[in-house]
């Protein structure tokens, strides 16, 4: 595969985030996909950086990102101006199961920050299934709520909550999700910061299936430079699964958080 | 007028000189829905040893300026696994492809060296010998002459394919190493493996990956590994393979000017797996636009006076 | 609660951690209209011989990824002309100078050493090793255990004031020569000096400068730095001081969690000038948030159990 | 000094060159000076660049460079965009000698290529001072011909040679010096590409004074680095010189060219 040459249409800068669309050569994907960006730079940084599919549409070539600000890969990322080229490979990764789904299930999603954008995507591949899934939002604060008129234009109300009780229910995500498993859901699907998604596979062990979408540092992004591996609990194979390749989404079962 | 593409390793035929570096194409398969295997000279497979490795605990790699660190702990399916379900399916490819080896005794060597020399699919192997000798209280085999003529004659010994020594830059002399494993036997010299470096994250106050030091790679190194392949081109007869910040044609063609034979990539495949097309085909119009019959004709063929040295450098 | 910035280097009390390299700064005076020189804790000055040196022809410089080559060839006025017209406009300063300088033979280390320890401007001496021992063929003190042990006892035995051995990075172990240098008195260990490379303009087939190879400074080179600060911080009782690539406060402080007690700042001057006052700035609000009362503690506070080293390690 | 900022305002781009005006804590300079610029990038490129100053304002904080593309460092300085920040250390360097000329000299400015801004500032600088110069420009065709609505707003009429002849005399520029100097020129000041120096020098040599504007690789611009020297005729004070300090105005006789 070639690096993948998008160019940005649009940026919509929002505090530390910006929603990036671009257009170019959009291969079929699915939620949980990511690929590896870069823009016209030298060789500081080096690396490209994982970022997950948003939205794309394969017809119109449009693809849509949200980034978060936090080093200096993400800040040039977020700064790329309309006109701009974005460069890529992908899209990378492994995706959510569903395909046990019916159309009678109760689905949750759990999502928070730049966790998020995989967990609209789901959103829409659900809704598509004809799964209607409940989203639960967590943040710090309110600014932390993010893609809220992307759930809208989904037609799905997310349950908020942040932990400073700006917006939605005062407390962490973990709360909403306690008081949800009650309609006894057929699965959970989350992405998040570690913390967060640690928390849910806590909240959720022994009585919902649950499925974590992981973070790792990467370098190569599809599965040749083993750098972004995460420790597994079954023994066959090693202990180290690539989050690249045989995730970034994994069974909370299987993981041992190292 | 065409040039010619094909170089020579020693009794290995390359069909260009542009190989993907061991560790940064894995068995060649995770590969193959990204490159056509066949458009470049050759695969080096990531490092096996006989008893395979989980490898180190995450995180494993970080970045730092125009570079990589990393401490992958080699791991790897281990030489059986890697015959039984790896190997046949790399049958199917013209490529030549490199096996690359460690172990952490000369005996380990030995076997691994021993095994891979059976497989049909293996064109020559690579001995990684940046790895500590626990007989040798830890000490890096690579860093230690001794030790490289050591395990490169006990390789030497069983097995009947071209075998490539991949020297350190670890080293005050380089040339002493490359001597050593050229004594012992080795065919080819690959110039050169990483740098150990470290990185800090001061907002955490621990070492950014899990084993404190690890390889430096990309194209900070670069300066690093042109030296080193002059210097070791200028010291042996047998072939040198170029590596160590490989992004673009220019790139390699440092290398190649340099005195290396053929180059490999690895970091640059990370953002980019298709880089080794792009550095071929400049290679080509290079050779065309500075009169160069054979990318072959290309090695050592700086001018060497234009700057002549003076007196003793220190800078 | 204030930050307590001043730290000691031996017998050497700084105003703060951050120091100009040798070599990046001049003798100072180039220096003064851009940096008030108070400012920083302490100037190494260009290195000096007793006879000067007109240095290397041109192209002396180029720039490689994140990094440059240099090949100055030690260019300067010599230690007496030093003290005639430079020496007296650096009077004013509280900063701390200190005497950098070299020879080629052990004879010629001790003049200088000699000659610079009675000049009242100078603090404290460093002394480059990283220079060809011409009645050894050329090869550079500082990648010999013992050329750096008896240089450095040499000049020990003539100079009073603090004596710092500045090691180089072209070596196997550098635990080694620091100990050698330690050993025979060195009153600090500066860390690194620039590392050999080499780059080739392709178009023109010719080395990009005249003495084909140079030192590798700034960014790319800060990793191998770090890792070598943490080692020789390890090896030895005596202080170190770190550089290699900073340009920012957290390099700095990688610096210092790895176990330097001071930094200095060479290459990063020459995009700014000022980039010691944002480090400093830098250094003293990290030490305000995460509860260290002087910089001096800073040294060597990287928490080495949060990540432990599992066996042996080879990347 | 501090590391100066500047904000693009204005970006011309014709060809491969870029006319580049900025506002900034303009410092008062002379002609020949010039600073060292670089963009909101990383460690790569690692230095910033000389470019020399082609016309200021102190009091209204403007300043104008011409950029011509060579490499990565010239290439990304001429792509940034209004409203892009621009890095900068200076104004560095020497300047032309002009303390001798009177209003009644003739004067020869000479220049090609990037070497062009330095002279089209002193040609502004000597009207000021009540010295008309004559300008001539060479380059290989009519494209390397600049800022030749700057001269115009000077009203000076530059004598041009295209060494096509697509514009102007056919050939070097040193054909329009010879002729020139039949004119009896008090001095000759010139700022282009190497050879076209060596060549000015060569037609000038026991005939004018000749002062060069030179280039050479920098990495500190002001002095520290001593990594662009060229080689003097004088022995006194070494064989080298520092083109950013010494220089970048030389006078011909005292080059070596090594
Ligand atoms: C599969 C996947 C999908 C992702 N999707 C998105 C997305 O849609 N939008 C988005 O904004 N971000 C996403 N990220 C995270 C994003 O890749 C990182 O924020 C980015 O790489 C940070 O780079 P940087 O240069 O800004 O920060 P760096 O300078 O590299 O690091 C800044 C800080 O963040 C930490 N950090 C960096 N990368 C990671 C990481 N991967 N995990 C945990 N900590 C890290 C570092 O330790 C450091 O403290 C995704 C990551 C993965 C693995
Ligand atoms: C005092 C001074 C004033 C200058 N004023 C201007 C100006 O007003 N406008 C302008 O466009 N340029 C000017 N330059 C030249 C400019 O600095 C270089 O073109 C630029 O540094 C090239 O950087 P790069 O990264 O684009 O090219 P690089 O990638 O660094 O080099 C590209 C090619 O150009 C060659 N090269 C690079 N720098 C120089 C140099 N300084 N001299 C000769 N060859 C070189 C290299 O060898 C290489 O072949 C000036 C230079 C000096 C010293
Ligand atoms: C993630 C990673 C894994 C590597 N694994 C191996 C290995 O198994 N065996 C080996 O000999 N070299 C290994 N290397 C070293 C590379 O083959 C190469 O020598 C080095 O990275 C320098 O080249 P580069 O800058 O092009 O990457 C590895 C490098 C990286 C970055
Ligand atoms: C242009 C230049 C000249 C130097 N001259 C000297 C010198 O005279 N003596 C010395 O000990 N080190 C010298 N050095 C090495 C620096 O002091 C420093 O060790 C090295 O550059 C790494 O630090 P940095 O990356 O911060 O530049 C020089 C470095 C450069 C770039
Ligand atoms: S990022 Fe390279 S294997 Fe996953
Ligand atoms: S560029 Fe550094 S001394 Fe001239």
């Amino acid at each position: 595969m070639a690096l993948k040459t998008f160019q940005v249409t649009e940026n919509r800068v929002q505090g530390s985030y910006a929603a990036i669309t671009a257009e170019g050569p959009v291969s079929p994907a699915l939620p949980g996909q990511f690929y590896m960006l870069r823009g016209d730079w030298g060789a500081d940084p080096l690396l490209s950086r994982p970022v997950s599919i948003l939205a794309q549409d394969v017809s119109s070539r449009q693809i849509r990102f949200l980034i978060k600000v936090f080093g200096e890969g993400s800040r040039r990322l977020a700064s790329l101006k309309p006109g701009e080229l974005l460069y890529g490979t992908g899209p990378f990764g492994n995706t959510f199961p569903v395909d046990f789904l019916s159309p009678e299930d109760r689905v949750l999603l759990v999502g928070g920050g730049v966790g998020m954008p995989p967990i609209v995507y789901l959103a829409e591949s659900t809704k598509a299934m004809g799964v209607s899934p409940v989203v639960l939002q967590g943040g710090r604060t309110e600014k932390d709520l993010v893609l809220l008129e992307e759930l809208a234009g989904l037609k799905i109300d997310p349950v908020l909550a942040t932990e400073d009780g700006s917006r939605g229910r005062k407390g962490r995500v973990t709360v909403l999700l306690e008081e949800a498993l009650k309609d006894a859901p057929r699965v959970v699907y989350a992405c998040g910061p570690e913390g967060m998604l640690q928390a849910v596979a806590d909240v959720c062990r022994g009585r919902v299936a649950c499925y974590l979408s992981l973070e790792a540092y990467m370098a190569c992004g599809y599965g040749v430079c083993l750098g972004c591996v995460v420790s597994v609990r079954q023994e066959e194979g090693g202990r180290y699964r690539r989050v690249c390749k045989e995730g970034p989404v994994f069974s909370a079962e299987d993981l041992t958080w190292r | 007028m065409a040039v010619e593409m094909s170089v020579k390793i020693g009794a290995v035929r390359l069909s260009n000189p542009v190989l993907l570096a061991s560790g940064c194409c894995g068995y060649g398969l995770d590969m193959e829905s990204h490159l056509d295997l066949n458009a470049v000279g050759g695969v080096c497979l990531k490092g096996l040893s006989m008893s395979g490795s989980e490898g180190n605990p995450p995180p494993r790699i970080c970045e730092t300026p125009a570079g990589m660190l990393n401490s992958i702990g080699l791991q790897n399916v281990g030489v059986p696994e890697f015959r039984r379900t790896y190997a046949p399916k790399l049958r199917k490819y013209r490529t030549a492809f490199i096996a690359n080896f460690y172990g952490h005794t000369v005996e380990e060597y030995v076997a691994a060296a021993r095994a891979l020399d059976e497989e049909p699919v293996v064109a020559a192997l690579e001995m990684n010998i940046s790895c500590p000798n626990i007989r040798q209280g830890g000490i890096s085999f690579g860093t230690d002459p001794r030790s490289v003529h050591e395990v490169t004659a006990a390789c030497r010994r069983v097995c009947g394919k071209p075998l490539w020594v991949k020297l350190s830059p670890n080293v005050t002399d380089i040339t002493v190493t490359a001597r050593a494993a050229q004594d012992a036997g080795a065919d080819a010299l690959t110039c050169i493996n990483t740098l150990p470096g470290m990185a800090i994250d001061v907002e955490r106050r621990t070492f950014k990956i899990n084993t404190k030091t690890g390889g430096l790679s990309g194209p900070a190194l670069r300066p690093v590994a042109v030296r080193m392949v002059y210097q070791v081109a200028q010291a042996v007869k047998i072939p040198v393979v170029g590596i160590g910040g490989i992004s673009k044609a220019s790139d390699a063609l440092e290398f190649l000017l340099a005195g290396a034979q053929a180059v490999q990539v690895g970091t640059a495949l990370f953002t980019n797996p298709q880089a080794p097309l792009d550095i071929l085909e400049g290679i080509e119009d290079y050779c065309s636009r500075h009169g160069f019959g054979a990318a072959g004709d290309l090695s050592g063929a700086v001018e060497d006076d234009r700057s002549p040295r003076r007196g003793p450098v220190c800078s």
